[in-house]
Protein backbone atom coordinates (compact mmCIF):
# COMPACT_ATOMS: atom_id res chain seq x y z
CA UNK A 1 0.00 0.00 0.00
CA UNK A 2 1.59 3.34 -0.73
CA UNK A 3 2.31 5.42 2.06
CA UNK A 4 2.70 9.74 1.76
CA UNK A 5 4.47 11.71 4.58
CA UNK A 6 1.94 14.95 5.71
CA UNK A 7 2.43 17.72 7.94
CA UNK A 8 0.48 17.70 11.23
CA UNK A 9 -0.22 20.35 12.68
CA UNK A 10 -1.76 20.78 16.73
CA UNK A 11 -3.42 23.59 17.96
CA UNK A 12 -4.59 25.14 21.11
CA UNK A 13 -5.56 21.69 23.72
CA UNK A 14 -3.88 19.13 21.36
CA UNK A 15 -0.64 21.59 20.90
CA UNK A 16 -0.49 21.16 24.97
CA UNK A 17 -1.48 17.81 24.88
CA UNK A 18 1.42 16.66 22.65
CA UNK A 19 4.13 19.41 23.54
CA UNK A 20 4.80 20.24 19.84
CA UNK A 21 2.52 22.80 17.20
CA UNK A 22 3.52 20.56 14.17
CA UNK A 23 5.26 17.04 12.79
CA UNK A 24 5.74 14.75 9.70
CA UNK A 25 3.84 11.67 9.84
CA UNK A 26 3.40 9.05 7.13
CA UNK A 27 -0.35 7.16 6.61
CA UNK A 28 -1.67 4.97 3.80
CA UNK A 29 -2.65 6.95 0.98
CA UNK A 30 -5.46 5.37 0.60
CA UNK A 31 -7.27 5.81 4.28
CA UNK A 32 -10.14 7.41 5.91
CA UNK A 33 -10.83 10.07 8.16
CA UNK A 34 -11.57 7.81 11.54
CA UNK A 35 -8.67 5.66 10.24
CA UNK A 36 -6.19 9.19 10.69
CA UNK A 37 -7.31 9.77 13.89
CA UNK A 38 -6.93 6.37 15.22
CA UNK A 39 -3.04 6.11 13.90
CA UNK A 40 -2.88 9.42 15.24
CA UNK A 41 -3.97 8.52 18.58
CA UNK A 42 -1.44 5.11 18.78
CA UNK A 43 0.83 7.74 18.36
CA UNK A 44 0.26 10.44 20.36
CA UNK A 45 -2.12 8.08 23.20
CA UNK A 46 -2.61 11.56 25.49
CA UNK A 47 -4.39 12.96 22.29
CA UNK A 48 -7.03 10.06 23.67
CA UNK A 49 -8.35 12.34 26.54
CA UNK A 50 -9.87 14.74 23.85
CA UNK A 51 -10.52 12.32 20.69
CA UNK A 52 -14.24 12.63 21.28
CA UNK A 53 -14.19 16.58 20.78
CA UNK A 54 -12.11 16.94 17.73
CA UNK A 55 -12.14 17.24 14.19
CA UNK A 56 -9.77 17.13 11.08
CA UNK A 57 -8.88 19.19 8.82
CA UNK A 58 -7.06 18.49 5.10
CA UNK A 59 -5.41 21.30 3.31
CA UNK A 60 -7.71 24.11 5.49
CA UNK A 61 -10.99 22.25 4.80
CA UNK A 62 -13.00 20.59 7.65
CA UNK A 63 -12.71 16.55 7.53
CA UNK A 64 -16.13 14.95 8.67
CA UNK A 65 -14.91 11.91 11.12
CA UNK A 66 -16.44 8.94 9.19
CA UNK A 67 -15.33 5.92 7.00
CA UNK A 68 -15.49 7.12 3.60
CA UNK A 69 -12.18 7.01 1.53
CA UNK A 70 -9.95 9.60 1.34
CA UNK A 71 -6.36 10.00 -0.57
CA UNK A 72 -3.46 11.47 1.22
CA UNK A 73 -0.98 13.01 -1.21
CA UNK A 74 2.82 13.87 -0.11
CA UNK A 75 2.86 17.15 1.29
CA UNK A 76 -0.92 17.43 2.54
CA UNK A 77 -0.95 19.01 5.66
CA UNK A 78 -3.67 17.47 8.19
CA UNK A 79 -4.51 19.76 11.41
CA UNK A 80 -6.50 18.46 14.55
CA UNK A 81 -9.05 21.07 15.31
CA UNK A 82 -10.34 21.17 18.83
CA UNK A 83 -13.51 22.90 19.48
CA UNK A 84 -12.97 26.15 18.46
CA UNK A 85 -14.04 29.58 20.29
CA UNK A 86 -13.28 32.40 18.30
CA UNK A 87 -14.97 35.62 18.26
CA UNK B 1 -0.04 39.69 10.05
CA UNK B 2 0.14 40.65 6.24
CA UNK B 3 -3.32 42.39 5.00
CA UNK B 4 -5.65 40.24 2.61
CA UNK B 5 -7.83 42.15 0.52
CA UNK B 6 -10.01 40.34 -1.61
CA UNK B 7 -12.66 42.35 -4.14
CA UNK B 8 -15.33 40.21 -3.82
CA UNK B 9 -15.50 39.53 -7.29
CA UNK B 10 -12.10 37.53 -7.04
CA UNK B 11 -14.43 34.84 -4.75
CA UNK B 12 -15.01 31.64 -6.82
CA UNK B 13 -19.09 32.25 -6.02
CA UNK B 14 -20.30 35.27 -8.05
CA UNK B 15 -23.20 37.06 -6.32
CA UNK B 16 -24.56 40.39 -5.49
CA UNK B 17 -20.75 40.50 -4.64
CA UNK B 18 -20.12 41.43 -8.11
CA UNK B 19 -21.61 44.63 -7.77
CA UNK B 20 -18.47 46.18 -6.21
CA UNK B 21 -18.41 45.83 -2.32
CA UNK B 22 -15.26 44.46 -1.06
CA UNK B 23 -14.52 41.54 1.60
CA UNK B 24 -11.37 41.95 3.64
CA UNK B 25 -10.43 39.35 6.22
CA UNK B 26 -7.71 39.08 8.60
CA UNK B 27 -6.04 38.09 11.17
CA UNK B 28 -3.68 40.53 13.66
CA UNK B 29 -1.92 40.70 17.09
CA UNK B 30 -2.12 44.40 17.67
CA UNK B 31 -4.90 46.06 19.08
CA UNK B 32 -8.19 46.47 17.06
CA UNK B 33 -9.40 49.97 15.76
CA UNK B 34 -13.08 50.51 15.71
CA UNK B 35 -12.89 53.47 13.92
CA UNK B 36 -9.99 52.35 11.33
CA UNK B 37 -12.61 49.20 11.26
CA UNK B 38 -15.20 51.42 10.49
CA UNK B 39 -13.76 53.54 7.90
CA UNK B 40 -12.87 50.70 5.70
CA UNK B 41 -16.44 49.40 5.87
CA UNK B 42 -18.16 52.71 4.93
CA UNK B 43 -18.76 53.31 1.67
CA UNK B 44 -20.46 56.78 -0.53
CA UNK B 45 -22.92 54.68 -1.85
CA UNK B 46 -24.17 53.04 1.71
CA UNK B 47 -25.86 54.80 4.32
CA UNK B 48 -25.05 52.17 7.10
CA UNK B 49 -22.94 50.53 9.10
CA UNK B 50 -23.83 47.74 11.03
CA UNK B 51 -20.96 46.23 13.42
CA UNK B 52 -20.14 43.79 16.51
CA UNK B 53 -17.41 43.76 18.47
CA UNK B 54 -16.47 40.85 20.88
CA UNK B 55 -14.36 42.23 24.31
CA UNK B 56 -13.12 40.16 26.95
CA UNK B 57 -15.43 40.06 29.78
CA UNK B 58 -13.82 40.33 33.25
CA UNK B 59 -15.53 37.10 34.59
CA UNK B 60 -16.89 34.02 33.76
CA UNK B 61 -18.94 31.54 35.88
CA UNK B 62 -18.15 33.65 39.11
CA UNK B 63 -14.76 33.30 38.36
CA UNK B 64 -12.37 36.56 37.67
CA UNK B 65 -10.63 36.60 34.43
CA UNK B 66 -7.86 38.41 33.87
CA UNK B 67 -6.91 38.18 30.13
CA UNK B 68 -7.51 35.81 27.30
CA UNK B 69 -4.74 34.33 25.08
CA UNK B 70 -6.02 33.39 21.07
CA UNK B 71 -4.51 31.39 18.76
CA UNK B 72 -5.66 30.96 15.19
CA UNK B 73 -5.03 28.54 12.31
CA UNK B 74 -4.26 31.49 10.38
CA UNK B 75 -4.62 30.52 6.49
CA UNK B 76 -7.58 28.42 7.45
CA UNK B 77 -8.93 31.03 9.52
CA UNK B 78 -8.98 33.78 6.55
CA UNK B 79 -10.37 31.10 4.04
CA UNK B 80 -13.21 30.70 6.26
CA UNK B 81 -13.94 33.96 7.41
CA UNK B 82 -14.03 35.14 3.59
CA UNK B 83 -16.67 31.90 3.35
CA UNK B 84 -18.44 33.47 5.51
CA UNK B 85 -18.36 37.04 3.61
CA UNK B 86 -19.66 35.03 0.37
CA UNK B 87 -22.23 33.34 2.69
CA UNK B 88 -23.52 36.72 3.83
CA UNK B 89 -23.55 38.29 0.26
CA UNK B 90 -25.73 35.47 -0.78
CA UNK B 91 -28.40 35.93 1.69
CA UNK B 92 -28.16 39.90 2.13
CA UNK B 93 -27.34 42.73 -0.72
CA UNK B 94 -24.07 44.29 1.40
CA UNK B 95 -21.58 46.23 0.48
CA UNK B 96 -18.47 45.94 2.32
CA UNK B 97 -17.59 43.52 5.09
CA UNK B 98 -14.58 44.19 7.15
CA UNK B 99 -13.70 41.08 9.51
CA UNK B 100 -10.34 41.17 11.83
CA UNK B 101 -9.47 38.56 14.59
CA UNK B 102 -7.12 39.56 17.36
CA UNK B 103 -5.09 36.88 18.20
CA UNK B 104 -2.82 36.65 21.56
CA UNK B 105 -3.09 38.22 24.49
CA UNK B 106 -6.51 39.99 24.49
CA UNK B 107 -6.51 41.80 27.87
CA UNK B 108 -9.96 42.26 30.05
CA UNK B 109 -12.35 45.10 27.69
CA UNK B 110 -10.33 45.03 24.88
CA UNK B 111 -11.98 43.99 21.56
CA UNK B 112 -10.80 40.11 19.77
CA UNK B 113 -13.28 40.59 17.26
CA UNK B 114 -14.62 43.40 15.14
CA UNK B 115 -17.09 42.97 11.83
CA UNK B 116 -18.34 45.48 9.77
CA UNK B 117 -20.58 45.79 7.17
CA UNK B 118 -22.28 48.66 4.67
CA UNK B 119 -25.20 48.88 2.86
CA UNK B 120 -27.42 51.10 0.97
CA UNK B 121 -30.51 50.75 3.46
CA UNK B 122 -29.79 49.38 7.50
CA UNK B 123 -32.04 46.43 7.44
CA UNK B 124 -29.28 44.02 5.81
CA UNK B 125 -25.92 45.25 7.14
CA UNK B 126 -27.85 44.48 10.79
CA UNK B 127 -29.19 41.52 9.57
CA UNK B 128 -25.93 40.08 8.18
CA UNK B 129 -23.42 41.46 11.16
CA UNK B 130 -25.61 38.81 13.64
CA UNK B 131 -25.21 36.22 11.08
CA UNK B 132 -21.64 37.07 10.28
CA UNK B 133 -20.58 36.55 14.46
CA UNK B 134 -22.72 33.31 14.54
CA UNK B 135 -21.06 31.55 11.22
CA UNK B 136 -17.68 32.96 12.67
CA UNK B 137 -18.30 31.21 15.99
CA UNK B 138 -18.96 28.59 14.63
CA UNK B 139 -16.55 27.73 11.68
CA UNK B 140 -13.79 30.06 12.10
CA UNK B 141 -10.42 27.70 13.43
CA UNK B 142 -9.41 30.25 16.63
CA UNK B 143 -9.11 29.08 20.04
CA UNK B 144 -9.16 31.31 23.10
CA UNK B 145 -8.04 30.35 26.31
CA UNK B 146 -9.06 32.15 29.35
CA UNK B 147 -6.52 33.00 32.38
CA UNK B 148 -8.36 33.00 35.83
CA UNK B 149 -7.50 35.26 38.76
CA UNK B 150 -5.21 32.22 40.56
CA UNK B 151 -3.60 32.08 37.05
CA UNK B 152 -5.46 29.01 36.29
CA UNK B 153 -6.97 28.46 33.05
CA UNK B 154 -9.09 26.73 30.42
CA UNK B 155 -9.27 26.33 26.33
CA UNK B 156 -13.24 27.40 26.00
CA UNK B 157 -15.24 25.86 23.17
CA UNK B 158 -18.20 27.98 21.34
CA UNK B 159 -21.76 26.50 21.64
CA UNK B 160 -22.24 27.11 18.25
CA UNK B 161 -19.18 24.69 17.51
CA UNK B 162 -20.74 21.73 16.12
CA UNK B 163 -18.08 19.42 17.86
CA UNK B 164 -17.77 20.85 20.90
CA UNK B 165 -18.21 18.82 24.24
CA UNK B 166 -21.67 21.57 24.77
CA UNK B 167 -22.87 18.61 22.26
CA UNK B 168 -21.84 16.30 23.43
CA UNK B 169 -23.42 12.33 21.37
CA UNK B 170 -26.63 11.35 22.16
CA UNK B 171 -25.11 7.89 23.88
CA UNK C 1 -23.64 71.12 23.22
CA UNK C 2 -23.16 69.34 26.80
CA UNK C 3 -23.23 66.03 27.28
CA UNK C 4 -26.63 64.26 29.29
CA UNK C 5 -25.71 61.17 31.03
CA UNK C 6 -28.30 59.96 32.82
CA UNK C 7 -27.45 56.32 34.92
CA UNK C 8 -30.05 54.19 33.56
CA UNK C 9 -31.62 54.22 37.65
CA UNK C 10 -32.46 57.38 37.38
CA UNK C 11 -35.31 57.22 34.66
CA UNK C 12 -38.94 56.88 36.08
CA UNK C 13 -39.34 53.53 34.97
CA UNK C 14 -36.88 51.06 37.12
CA UNK C 15 -35.89 47.63 34.78
CA UNK C 16 -32.91 46.14 34.52
CA UNK C 17 -31.49 49.16 34.05
CA UNK C 18 -31.19 49.56 37.72
CA UNK C 19 -28.55 46.70 37.68
CA UNK C 20 -25.97 49.53 36.84
CA UNK C 21 -26.07 50.37 33.18
CA UNK C 22 -25.80 53.03 31.69
CA UNK C 23 -27.57 55.49 29.29
CA UNK C 24 -25.79 58.31 27.30
CA UNK C 25 -27.13 60.38 24.54
CA UNK C 26 -26.81 63.67 23.02
CA UNK C 27 -27.29 65.34 20.32
CA UNK C 28 -23.69 67.03 18.90
CA UNK C 29 -22.61 69.42 16.24
CA UNK C 30 -19.42 67.78 15.96
CA UNK C 31 -18.12 64.64 14.13
CA UNK C 32 -18.89 61.72 15.66
CA UNK C 33 -16.11 58.99 16.81
CA UNK C 34 -17.03 55.49 16.52
CA UNK C 35 -13.97 54.83 19.03
CA UNK C 36 -15.07 57.25 21.33
CA UNK C 37 -18.36 55.84 21.04
CA UNK C 38 -17.61 52.22 21.29
CA UNK C 39 -15.31 52.95 24.43
CA UNK C 40 -17.77 54.80 26.63
CA UNK C 41 -20.38 51.63 25.36
CA UNK C 42 -17.71 48.97 26.65
CA UNK C 43 -17.83 47.66 30.06
CA UNK C 44 -15.44 45.05 31.53
CA UNK C 45 -18.40 42.41 32.52
CA UNK C 46 -19.50 42.60 29.09
CA UNK C 47 -18.65 40.30 25.86
CA UNK C 48 -20.15 42.09 23.32
CA UNK C 49 -20.67 45.36 21.59
CA UNK C 50 -23.08 45.82 18.99
CA UNK C 51 -23.28 49.66 16.87
CA UNK C 52 -25.21 51.31 13.95
CA UNK C 53 -23.78 53.91 12.39
CA UNK C 54 -25.79 55.55 9.79
CA UNK C 55 -23.75 57.48 7.13
CA UNK C 56 -24.78 60.03 4.04
CA UNK C 57 -24.86 58.29 0.82
CA UNK C 58 -24.00 60.20 -2.20
CA UNK C 59 -26.81 59.42 -4.10
CA UNK C 60 -30.51 59.52 -3.83
CA UNK C 61 -33.54 58.04 -6.36
CA UNK C 62 -30.12 58.36 -8.94
CA UNK C 63 -29.75 61.99 -7.70
CA UNK C 64 -26.35 63.17 -6.93
CA UNK C 65 -26.20 63.84 -2.64
CA UNK C 66 -23.54 66.52 -2.02
CA UNK C 67 -24.15 66.52 2.30
CA UNK C 68 -27.38 66.43 4.55
CA UNK C 69 -28.23 69.29 6.85
CA UNK C 70 -29.74 68.23 10.30
CA UNK C 71 -31.01 70.23 12.79
CA UNK C 72 -33.15 68.78 16.16
CA UNK C 73 -35.43 69.60 18.77
CA UNK C 74 -32.59 69.50 21.04
CA UNK C 75 -34.31 68.54 24.23
CA UNK C 76 -37.30 66.88 23.55
CA UNK C 77 -34.94 64.61 20.92
CA UNK C 78 -32.60 63.63 23.82
CA UNK C 79 -36.16 63.18 25.78
CA UNK C 80 -36.93 60.79 22.99
CA UNK C 81 -33.61 58.82 22.54
CA UNK C 82 -33.27 58.38 26.57
CA UNK C 83 -37.06 57.07 25.93
CA UNK C 84 -35.84 54.94 23.65
CA UNK C 85 -33.23 53.40 26.00
CA UNK C 86 -35.77 52.60 28.98
CA UNK C 87 -38.03 50.85 25.82
CA UNK C 88 -34.58 48.69 25.30
CA UNK C 89 -34.18 47.97 28.63
CA UNK C 90 -37.40 46.66 28.74
CA UNK C 91 -36.72 44.10 26.12
CA UNK C 92 -33.47 42.87 26.63
CA UNK C 93 -30.72 42.70 29.27
CA UNK C 94 -28.09 44.98 28.35
CA UNK C 95 -25.59 46.66 29.94
CA UNK C 96 -24.60 50.59 28.54
CA UNK C 97 -26.32 52.29 25.76
CA UNK C 98 -24.70 55.38 24.07
CA UNK C 99 -26.62 57.19 21.27
CA UNK C 100 -25.09 60.34 19.67
CA UNK C 101 -27.01 61.96 16.83
CA UNK C 102 -24.82 64.71 14.54
CA UNK C 103 -26.60 68.22 13.25
CA UNK C 104 -25.61 70.36 10.95
CA UNK C 105 -23.82 69.79 7.89
CA UNK C 106 -22.97 66.01 7.90
CA UNK C 107 -20.97 65.14 4.53
CA UNK C 108 -20.83 62.14 2.46
CA UNK C 109 -19.72 59.37 4.16
CA UNK C 110 -19.56 60.66 7.32
CA UNK C 111 -21.85 59.34 10.11
CA UNK C 112 -25.17 61.50 11.45
CA UNK C 113 -25.81 59.17 14.01
CA UNK C 114 -23.98 56.04 16.13
CA UNK C 115 -25.66 54.08 18.62
CA UNK C 116 -23.69 51.15 20.81
CA UNK C 117 -25.13 48.80 23.22
CA UNK C 118 -23.04 46.21 25.44
CA UNK C 119 -24.67 43.48 26.63
CA UNK C 120 -22.91 39.98 28.81
CA UNK C 121 -24.41 38.19 25.58
CA UNK C 122 -24.17 39.17 22.11
CA UNK C 123 -27.66 38.22 20.93
CA UNK C 124 -29.41 40.85 23.66
CA UNK C 125 -26.85 44.01 22.24
CA UNK C 126 -27.44 43.03 18.34
CA UNK C 127 -31.10 42.77 18.55
CA UNK C 128 -31.60 45.86 20.97
CA UNK C 129 -29.11 48.25 18.31
CA UNK C 130 -31.24 47.04 16.13
CA UNK C 131 -34.66 47.93 17.91
CA UNK C 132 -32.94 51.25 18.82
CA UNK C 133 -32.38 52.70 15.45
CA UNK C 134 -35.76 51.32 14.28
CA UNK C 135 -37.90 53.53 17.39
CA UNK C 136 -35.18 56.27 17.10
CA UNK C 137 -36.46 57.01 13.15
CA UNK C 138 -40.14 56.74 14.26
CA UNK C 139 -40.09 59.15 17.41
CA UNK C 140 -37.12 61.29 18.00
CA UNK C 141 -37.53 65.24 16.57
CA UNK C 142 -34.82 65.36 14.10
CA UNK C 143 -34.86 66.65 10.16
CA UNK C 144 -32.65 66.23 7.35
CA UNK C 145 -32.49 68.15 3.97
CA UNK C 146 -30.79 66.82 1.12
CA UNK C 147 -28.81 69.31 -0.77
CA UNK C 148 -28.72 68.10 -4.22
CA UNK C 149 -25.50 68.40 -6.97
CA UNK C 150 -27.66 71.19 -8.48
CA UNK C 151 -28.08 72.84 -5.15
CA UNK C 152 -31.61 72.27 -4.83
CA UNK C 153 -32.81 70.05 -1.62
CA UNK C 154 -35.36 68.53 0.04
CA UNK C 155 -36.87 67.68 3.45
CA UNK C 156 -36.57 63.92 3.72
CA UNK C 157 -39.54 61.87 5.54
CA UNK C 158 -38.51 58.47 7.08
CA UNK C 159 -40.88 55.67 6.12
CA UNK C 160 -40.83 54.92 10.13
CA UNK C 161 -42.56 58.46 10.87
CA UNK C 162 -46.38 57.76 11.38
CA UNK C 163 -47.24 61.50 10.17
CA UNK C 164 -45.38 61.32 6.98
CA UNK C 165 -46.44 61.56 3.30
CA UNK C 166 -45.45 58.28 3.11
CA UNK C 167 -48.39 57.00 5.25
CA UNK C 168 -51.06 58.97 3.39
CA UNK C 169 -54.50 58.52 4.82
CA UNK C 170 -56.45 56.13 3.41
CA UNK C 171 -59.35 58.13 1.40
CA UNK D 1 -62.31 82.30 27.86
CA UNK D 2 -59.45 82.35 29.74
CA UNK D 3 -56.56 82.68 27.29
CA UNK D 4 -52.84 82.17 27.76
CA UNK D 5 -49.65 83.06 26.11
CA UNK D 6 -47.37 80.15 24.42
CA UNK D 7 -44.19 79.56 22.79
CA UNK D 8 -44.29 78.04 19.35
CA UNK D 9 -41.52 77.03 17.68
CA UNK D 10 -41.17 76.07 14.40
CA UNK D 11 -38.78 73.36 12.91
CA UNK D 12 -37.57 72.12 9.48
CA UNK D 13 -39.87 72.89 6.81
CA UNK D 14 -42.41 74.44 8.64
CA UNK D 15 -39.57 76.84 10.23
CA UNK D 16 -38.86 77.65 6.30
CA UNK D 17 -42.36 78.25 5.64
CA UNK D 18 -42.93 80.84 8.23
CA UNK D 19 -39.70 81.97 8.11
CA UNK D 20 -39.05 82.03 11.97
CA UNK D 21 -38.06 79.90 14.61
CA UNK D 22 -40.57 80.91 17.32
CA UNK D 23 -43.22 82.83 18.01
CA UNK D 24 -45.58 84.09 20.96
CA UNK D 25 -49.19 82.93 20.05
CA UNK D 26 -52.41 83.21 22.53
CA UNK D 27 -54.70 80.70 22.70
CA UNK D 28 -57.89 79.63 24.48
CA UNK D 29 -56.57 77.72 27.57
CA UNK D 30 -59.30 75.29 27.42
CA UNK D 31 -58.92 73.83 23.64
CA UNK D 32 -58.11 70.65 21.58
CA UNK D 33 -55.38 69.68 19.15
CA UNK D 34 -57.29 70.02 16.21
CA UNK D 35 -58.36 73.37 17.23
CA UNK D 36 -54.54 74.77 17.66
CA UNK D 37 -53.86 73.71 14.40
CA UNK D 38 -56.71 75.74 12.61
CA UNK D 39 -55.51 78.56 14.42
CA UNK D 40 -52.42 78.37 13.51
CA UNK D 41 -53.00 77.59 9.79
CA UNK D 42 -55.91 81.15 10.48
CA UNK D 43 -52.31 82.79 11.83
CA UNK D 44 -49.77 81.34 9.18
CA UNK D 45 -52.09 80.28 5.67
CA UNK D 46 -48.61 78.97 4.28
CA UNK D 47 -48.47 75.96 6.89
CA UNK D 48 -51.88 74.60 4.83
CA UNK D 49 -49.40 73.11 2.19
CA UNK D 50 -48.54 70.84 5.16
CA UNK D 51 -51.02 70.53 7.48
CA UNK D 52 -51.99 66.94 6.72
CA UNK D 53 -48.40 65.70 7.46
CA UNK D 54 -47.52 67.60 11.02
CA UNK D 55 -48.51 66.89 14.48
CA UNK D 56 -47.75 69.02 17.08
CA UNK D 57 -45.60 68.58 20.46
CA UNK D 58 -46.64 70.29 23.84
CA UNK D 59 -43.90 70.36 26.16
CA UNK D 60 -42.29 68.03 24.57
CA UNK D 61 -44.63 65.59 24.09
CA UNK D 62 -46.37 64.29 20.97
CA UNK D 63 -49.92 65.83 20.92
CA UNK D 64 -52.23 63.29 18.78
CA UNK D 65 -53.92 65.71 16.61
CA UNK D 66 -57.69 65.02 17.73
CA UNK D 67 -60.69 66.83 19.29
CA UNK D 68 -60.28 65.85 23.22
CA UNK D 69 -60.05 68.58 25.35
CA UNK D 70 -57.04 69.65 26.61
CA UNK D 71 -55.70 72.70 28.86
CA UNK D 72 -53.28 75.13 27.74
CA UNK D 73 -50.98 76.82 30.81
CA UNK D 74 -48.96 79.95 30.47
CA UNK D 75 -45.71 79.12 29.15
CA UNK D 76 -45.96 76.36 27.76
CA UNK D 77 -44.31 75.35 24.34
CA UNK D 78 -46.13 74.07 21.52
CA UNK D 79 -43.46 72.79 18.66
CA UNK D 80 -45.22 72.16 14.93
CA UNK D 81 -43.24 68.87 14.38
CA UNK D 82 -42.95 67.98 10.04
CA UNK D 83 -42.58 64.39 9.67
CA UNK D 84 -39.29 63.53 11.19
CA UNK D 85 -36.03 62.56 9.17
CA UNK D 86 -33.40 61.97 12.35
CA UNK D 87 -30.94 58.93 12.07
Amino acid sequence: MDRVKVKLLFFAKSREIVGKKEADFEFASCTTSVSILEKLIEEYPELSVIAENVVLSLNEEYLELDNQELTLQAGDELAIIPPISGG
Amino acid sequence: MSGECNTAAELDTVGPAAEGGQDHVDVVEDKLSVEAITAQATSPTSGAVALFVGTTRNNFDGKSVLRLEYEAYMPMAKKKMLETCELVRSKWEVENIVMIHRIGVVPVQEASIVIAVSSPHRKEALEAVHFAIDHVKATVPVWKKEIYGDESSSWKQNQECKWSGAHPPAS
